[in-house]
């Protein structure tokens, strides 16, 4: 068990319950953004450079800027309107834990239960940029264009529902 | 001693040095002397870099510049400093308190850690990551949350909008500030930064194999200068922080040394954009000319840093600043759309062979654009020459 | 070398967290972000078994991650549109308040 | 291998390099957008030319040449695309490009006072593009990519003047209606990639139109005891059924006319649809595979016969009920691209190729002709108020002369050759004499709404200055078309006239040529067609006087007059204006049956689906209700909690549907963790 993993492992987990109990939204969102630099050490820790770098630049860089834009968007101009009421346990709330508690013992202890095993290689594979690159020009090139094509839309539609329909802006 | 020996003379005492470490040490104690200088020389270079750009900006609004500290001026940064350091922490009362404290931390902490990854000099590289250009660009992205963090702690409407504009700027020239540097992934095949100033290390004749000499490579060199120049947040881009407007932008609640923090952030992550157009387009720390190789490699980088600063100051004191529609137009209407011509440009010169034929026309399919491009910008405007008038 | 256990473990935690966070929270950004967190869990699997797999030369992890940041990112972009336009309907992101899916 | 074998792709990327540059420049650069894209067709004319001369100069297995590459890979799998060079790609290149040429430069003139020149040409060179991938694709899916642009850039063209609500809504329907030919076109090429795992249709051996794929589709059988062949084939032939206009996929074209003139010349004459035709006689060893020694024919061939038969009946009879001058070339375009038909199915593809050939000569002809017509009556289609114009435009009166006599079958113009040869074919067809009873009866009417045409618009003396509510401007009168209309006009007429030679029974060089031997000159071969030329020559005169007879003999002076059928046989006339009400069958049967679909669909969800959710929850309730009645009342009160419970099971089931999604992702939640939990532990047991 390394270290590295211990501290990436802590973060990551530390960050993500911050960013699912804090009150402030925006504390929400940071930490959430703490926790998954966190996923991303995990992501070295397991030896893909490449893909904890990504992590890191789209959902650091890109993903939790756009959900504080969405907030200010939404309800940004009045801070206490951001910040949830402190609520005792209500029955939904409590529900919707003892749920993702029930989850988390079955897949827990699907995991734990895995049979343990060893990487059939030491050393991890080489996964930078080079071998990742030469995957996606051969093995994926398709679903790389149906990526291409799914992040287009993406961004046309994201753009046609987010603009005030006619009646609304006049 | 030989120049080789010269250039190569931190490596050597490193090594040096890390044959009394212990062997259960090394790790860190490498790690502290390869950080421990950086985190020296270039905080350094940005006390010089003040009173430099100080007095530059002054020659060019035809005054003199701070001349009061020191010969010429030059302990000016160090007469700052102190001042900040002493000077009352002040926190606005509504202010998120732990945000705020941490919001120049991580932007001056994301500032360093990108250095991790520029090679200063010949085998002068902290950390060698093969995604290493990834690397820069995602720990630069944290810049933007940072930036973000110090605007919302504040509480103030001023600090707000500054905090905004400056994420909605950062996010829109990073993308051909990436698009830029495609172009030499692409011809280097590499993410790692010391493979590909090392790929530019060699010479025709006596002139050097940069990439900043083919014309995708000096297309994407200006691409990428014009978008760091708005990354950083430099005049002519300077809007999150423009005094006419918002005062101050996101650190107007700011004072003393955290103040002094946003502004170490900003220079740091100017150096170190600049260092990465040197590493990518201006060969890194190879010398300009095959009869200059005995120059050492880390003066060669710090040289053309300086001339990067140089032109960084010569620019802010020479261009107004731009309207926020004229800055998200620039950047959707003309970078975007260069930056992926220049990526297709560099495509060409991959499989045409090279000759004068690849050459002209790799330069055509970059002109041609161009102009296009910038005499649609300019439909409809009225442009003349200014005239200047000095006090002689 | 961390066992392979671990970091399912970790998996099976973050995504009952996230999953956790999106049960509760009334405020859909936030709700939003626990599926993030959610999708998030999965890549770790992804990731550990292609390291831990018999054949990590063939990086279908690593690729099946890549695509599927992607598709996060995608995902994000589009949920954040549509809660713009929730909002500017119904003046709210509480989905407390928010039924028209009734039935 | 050739340099232009090699450079193929050339040809296409031309027009689309020029499209492309196009689309970037300014609205106010008129004569760079036109001077590039004509200079990029005229390029790509000459390359085309280059390459017929190659086909030409090489002998037996050389003329067919092609070349192929990997495009990408997904999985282990890689696409191959590649371009071919044999007879059929040449002729349709120089055809093509020839014809594109001499259009392209033809709208610099008509298209002059438009706005949006640029757009238009950006439009026109994109097709062109488009339109010569599909000539040299040696693969089927990039045929199908570039059929794909085709059908593009004809919905952008139809629509160009997209203010007018016609134009839009003609543009629409173009779209949809080829869409759903097409999607037959994509089942049989997936059909066809499952079944012989390739969809190159020439690679040394292994390509799907070779002997090795043929003969295992031909060997297969499948649904209706069709071979694979004959199915995969029918299903491409819906995709060329819906882009050339063939029965019952017809109903876009004459709408298409609401396009600019030369579009309707280039794209709904000339080139587009026949691309349909092209398609069939580029997969023709795949209709006709399986020809064995009892059958003469497949399956596919006889549907392709049948459908080219009634189309070129229907077009031809709604023809004689026009008035709009394009909408008659229209219906005759479909009529003749019906011909075609018949002439693939029962000739093979040099019989069919041949009257694409020289009808997209004549028919462009026909259109830019009408195009200068309208262009000299400022805007007028409408036949009853043009008149007279022979005097006013002498130069269109005669090359328009020229197209409809080619287009009639009069001998010796280039239509009475080739379309004598589909009815020779169609006539010694063994399995019935059908498709040429109707294509005589076709040929027939061809001469009688053409005279009925001419007539209407040269003869006499103009109704336009009287009536017209198009001359704007205070223009009176017709006047002559500028030399940039009237010289590619004249060009036309040359091939529309003598084209016809390079294919008369005695000398039938371009049967030849498609087949890859020489021609030989043989009088011999004359005897055994003549008969039937005297007979189809005879038809076509009775067409003609009967034209005569009915409108030439007493001229229509009067704008409101009905016309001769009319008059005569009012019922009949209407039928056929409306063009046998097949729009309204659509819209009664089709569209309705959609959108009523539609409606059985909401109220099934809303009533049915939702109404069992609710029943349940009702039920329950009740349940809940009657329990605590029976309880209250009749039983002991101490049962109230149970009672209670299931009422609240009827509540809670009723909860389910509260619109709130936390709860469903709950759901989610609960089945994730029942299903780990029986996996794992219901896996041990």
């Amino acid at each position: 068990m390394s270290l590295f993993f211990l501290i990436t492992a802590a973060i990551a987990i530390g960050g993500t319950l911050a960013a699912m109990t804090r009150r402030n939204p925006i504390h929400c969102i940071l930490s959430l953004a703490l926790g998954l630099v966190g996923v991303a050490g995990v992501y070295l820790a397991l030896g893909a450079q490449f893909v904890g770098f990504t992590q890191i630049l789209v959902y650091v860089g890109a993903v939790a800027i756009l959900a504080t834009f969405a907030l200010m968007m939404t309800q940004g101009h009045i801070v206490s309107a951001l910040i949830e009421p402190r609520r005792a346990f209500s029955r939904s709330s409590v529900s919707g834990f003892v749920t993702a508690a029930g989850v988390f013992s079955v897949l827990g202890w699907a995991a734990q239960s895995y049979r343990p095993l060893t990487p059939s290689t030491q050393q991890a594979p080489a996964a930078g940029a080079k071998e990742v690159g030469v995957a996606l020009m051969h093995t994926y090139v398709l679903p790389l264009e149906v990526i291409g094509v799914l992040l287009t839309a993406a961004l046309i539609g994201a753009v046609v529902i987010a603009l005030p329909s006619e009646e609304e802006r006049s | 001693m030989t120049p080789v020996a010269v250039d190569q003379i931190f490596v050597t005492t490193k090594h040096l040095l890390m044959g009394y470490v212990p062997a259960f040490w090394q790790p860190l104690a490498s790690a502290i002397l390869s950080v421990v200088p950086v985190l020296v020389v270039f905080p350094a270079l940005f006390a010089v870099t003040t009173v430099l750009e100080r007095k530059g900006l002054g020659r060019i609004q035809n005054r003199l510049g701070p001349n009061r500290v020191g010969p010429f001026g030059f302990l000016q940064p160090a007469a700052d400093g102190i001042k900040s350091l002493t000077k009352e922490d002040v926190v606005p009362r509504d202010a998120d308190k732990v945000v705020h404290f941490l919001a120049p931390i991580l932007l001056v902490l994301a500032s360093f850690i990108v250095y991790a990854v520029l090679p200063i000099g010949r085998n002068m590289v902290i950390a060698d990551l093969n995604s290493g250009l990834l690397f820069f660009f995602a720990v630069g992205s944290m810049v933007e949350l940072a930036v973000f963090m110090a605007g919302w702690s504040s509480r103030s409407k001023y600090s707000l909008l500054g905090a905004m504009r400056a994420v909605a700027q950062m996010i829109s020239y990073e993308i051909p500030l990436v698009l830029a540097a495609v172009v030499v992934i692409m011809a280097a095949g590499s993410l790692s930064l010391p493979a590909i100033a090392e790929m530019q290390s060699g010479y025709t004749w006596i002139w050097p194999h940069w990439y900043v000499l083919t014309p995708w490579g000096f297309a994407g060199f200006v691409l990428f200068m014009i978008s760091a120049t708005a990354e950083s947040n430099r005049s002519p881009f300077d809007l999150p922080e423009g005094e006419s407007e918002i005062i101050a932008g996101y650190y107007i609640e700011y004072s003393g040394f955290k103040f002094a923090l946003f502004f170490l952030g900003e220079y740091l992550g100017m150096f170190a954009t600049s260092g990465l157009a040197i590493t990518l387009f201006l060969g890194g720390w190879s010398a300009p000319f095959s009869f200059l190789t005995w120059v050492p490699s880390y003066l060669w980088f710090f040289a053309k840093l300086l001339v990067l600063i140089a032109a960084f100051i010569w620019v802010r004191g020479t261009f107004p600043r731009l309207r926020m529609d004229q800055l998200m137009g620039f950047a959707w209407k003309f970078m975007l759309p260069m930056t992926l011509v220049n990526v297709v440009d560099a495509g060409l010169w991959h499989f045409m062979p090279s000759g004068v034929v690849r050459g002209v026309v790799c330069a055509a399919v970059i002109v041609i654009p161009f102009a296009l491009f910038s005499r649609r910008a300019q439909e409809g405007k009225k442009l003349q020459i200014r005239t200047y008038r000095y006090a002689e | 070398m961390t066992p392979l256990n671990l970091f399912l473990l970790l998996s099976a935690l973050l995504f009952s967290i996230g999953l956790a966070g999106a049960l509760t929270r009334r405020n859909a950004i936030l709700v939003l972000i626990g599926i993030e967190l959610m999708l998030n869990a999965a890549n770790i699997n992804l990731i550990a078994f292609w390291r831990f797999g018999p054949n990590p030369e063939a990086l279908t992890g690593v690729m099946f991650a890549i695509f599927s940041i992607s598709v996060a990112a995608a995902e994000a972009a589009v949920g954040l549109a549509i809660i713009l336009a929730v909002y500017r309907h119904n003046k709210t992101t509480n989905l407390n308040q928010i039924d028209t899916l009734k039935g | 291998m050739s340099w232009i074998v090699h450079n193929l792709w050339l040809v296409a990327a031309l027009p689309f390099a020029a499209g492309g540059v196009i689309s970037v420049m300014k609205q106010r650069q008129r004569t760079l957008a036109a001077g590039l894209a004509v200079g990029s067709m005229a390029l790509s004319f000459v390359l085309a030319l280059m390459a017929f001369v190659q086909v030409l100069t090489s002998h037996g297995e050389a003329t067919r040449q092609f070349s192929n590459f990997a495009w990408f890979q997904f999985g282990a799998e890689w696409v191959r695309l590649g371009w071919l060079l044999d007879p059929l790609t040449a002729v349709m290149l120089v055809m093509v490009t020839f014809v594109g040429l001499l259009i392209f430069i033809y709208s610099i003139g008509y298209m002059a006072e438009d706005e949006n020149f640029k757009r238009f040409f950006c439009f026109l060179a994109l097709f062109a593009g488009a339109m010569l991938g599909v000539l040299i694709a040696n693969n089927l899916l990039l045929l199908f990519m570039c059929w794909e642009i085709v059908g593009l850039t004809s919905y952008l063209l139809i629509g160009f003047w997209y203010e007018k609500p016609s134009a839009a809504a003609a543009a629409k329907k173009a779209f949809i209606v080829t869409r759903i030919g097409d999607l037959g076109l994509f089942l049989g090429m997936a059909w066809l990639y499952a079944q012989t795992g390739t969809l190159l249709f020439y690679d040394a051996g292994r390509g799907c139109l070779e002997a090795n794929a043929l003969t295992t589709l031909a060997m297969h059988t499948t649904v209706f005891g069709l071979t694979l062949s004959s199915a995969i084939g029918i299903l491409i032939f819906c995709g060329s059924a819906g882009k050339s206009g063939q029965v019952p996929l017809h109903v876009w074209l004459p709408d298409a006319m609401e396009g600019p003139t030369p579009v309707s010349a280039l794209i709904h004459a000339a080139t587009m649809v026949a691309a349909g035709v092209f398609l069939l006689a580029r997969v023709y060893p795949l209709l006709s595979a399986g020809v064995t020694h009892g059958m003469t024919t497949t399956v596919a061939l006889q549907v392709v016969t049948w459908v080219g038969a009634i189309t070129a009946l229907f077009g031809a009879l709604v023809a004689v009920a026009q008035w709009d001058i394009k909408r008659i070339l229209a219906y005759s375009t479909m009529s003749q691209l019906g011909y075609m038909m018949i002439g693939l199915g029962t000739g093979g593809v040099s019989v069919g190729m041949f009257h694409l050939i020289t009808h997209a000569f004549f028919k462009a002809l026909l259109f830019l002709g009408a195009g200068s017509v309208i262009h000299g009556c400022h805007g007028e289609q409408d036949i009853r108020f043009m008149g007279g114009l022979r005097k006013a435009m002498p130069v269109t009166f005669a090359a328009y002369s020229c197209g409809m006599l080619a287009l009639c079958g009069v001998p010796l113009f280039s239509g009475f050759w080739s379309k004598d040869e589909i009815l020779h074919s169609a006539f010694v067809w063994n399995l019935s004499r059908g498709p040429f009873y109707i294509g005589a009866i076709g040929a027939l009417l061809t001469a009688f709404y053409m005279t009925r045409q001419m007539i209407y618009v040269y003869a006499g003396t103009t109704r336009l200055a009287a009536e017209s509510t198009h001359g704007e401007h205070g223009h009176s009168g017709a006047h002559e078309s500028p030399k940039v209309m009237t010289v590619p006009l004249l060009i036309l007429a040359v091939p529309a006239v003598v084209l016809g030679f390079f294919g008369t029974p005695v000398w039938p060089w371009f049967q030849s040529f498609l087949e890859g031997d020489t021609a030989n000159v043989s009088f011999g071969a004359l005897g055994g067609a003549f008969p039937l030329m005297i007979v189809s020559s005879l038809i076509v005169f009775v067409g003609l006087g009967l034209g005569w007879l009915l409108y030439g003999r007493k001229l229509i002076v009067d704008v409101g007059a009905l016309d001769r059928i009319e008059s005569a046989q009012p019922g009949l006339f209407h039928l056929l204006s409306g063009a046998f009400y097949i729009n309204e069958l659509y819209a009664a049967t089709v569209v309705r049956f959609t959108l009523v679909a539609a409606s059985v669909s909401a109220w099934l969800d809303r009533w049915i689906f939702g109404g069992v959710v609710r029943a349940i929850s009702t039920i329950f309730v009740l349940f809940a209700k009657v329990d605590s009645f029976a309880d209250t009342h009749v039983v002991n009160r101490g049962f109230d909690a149970g009672c209670g419970s299931v009422s609240y099971g009827g509540s809670f089931l009723s909860k389910l549907q509260a619109g709130k999604v936390q709860r469903y992702l709950k759901f989610v939640g609960v089945a994730l963790f029942v299903a780990v939990a029986l996996l794992f532990w219901g896996g041990k047991a």
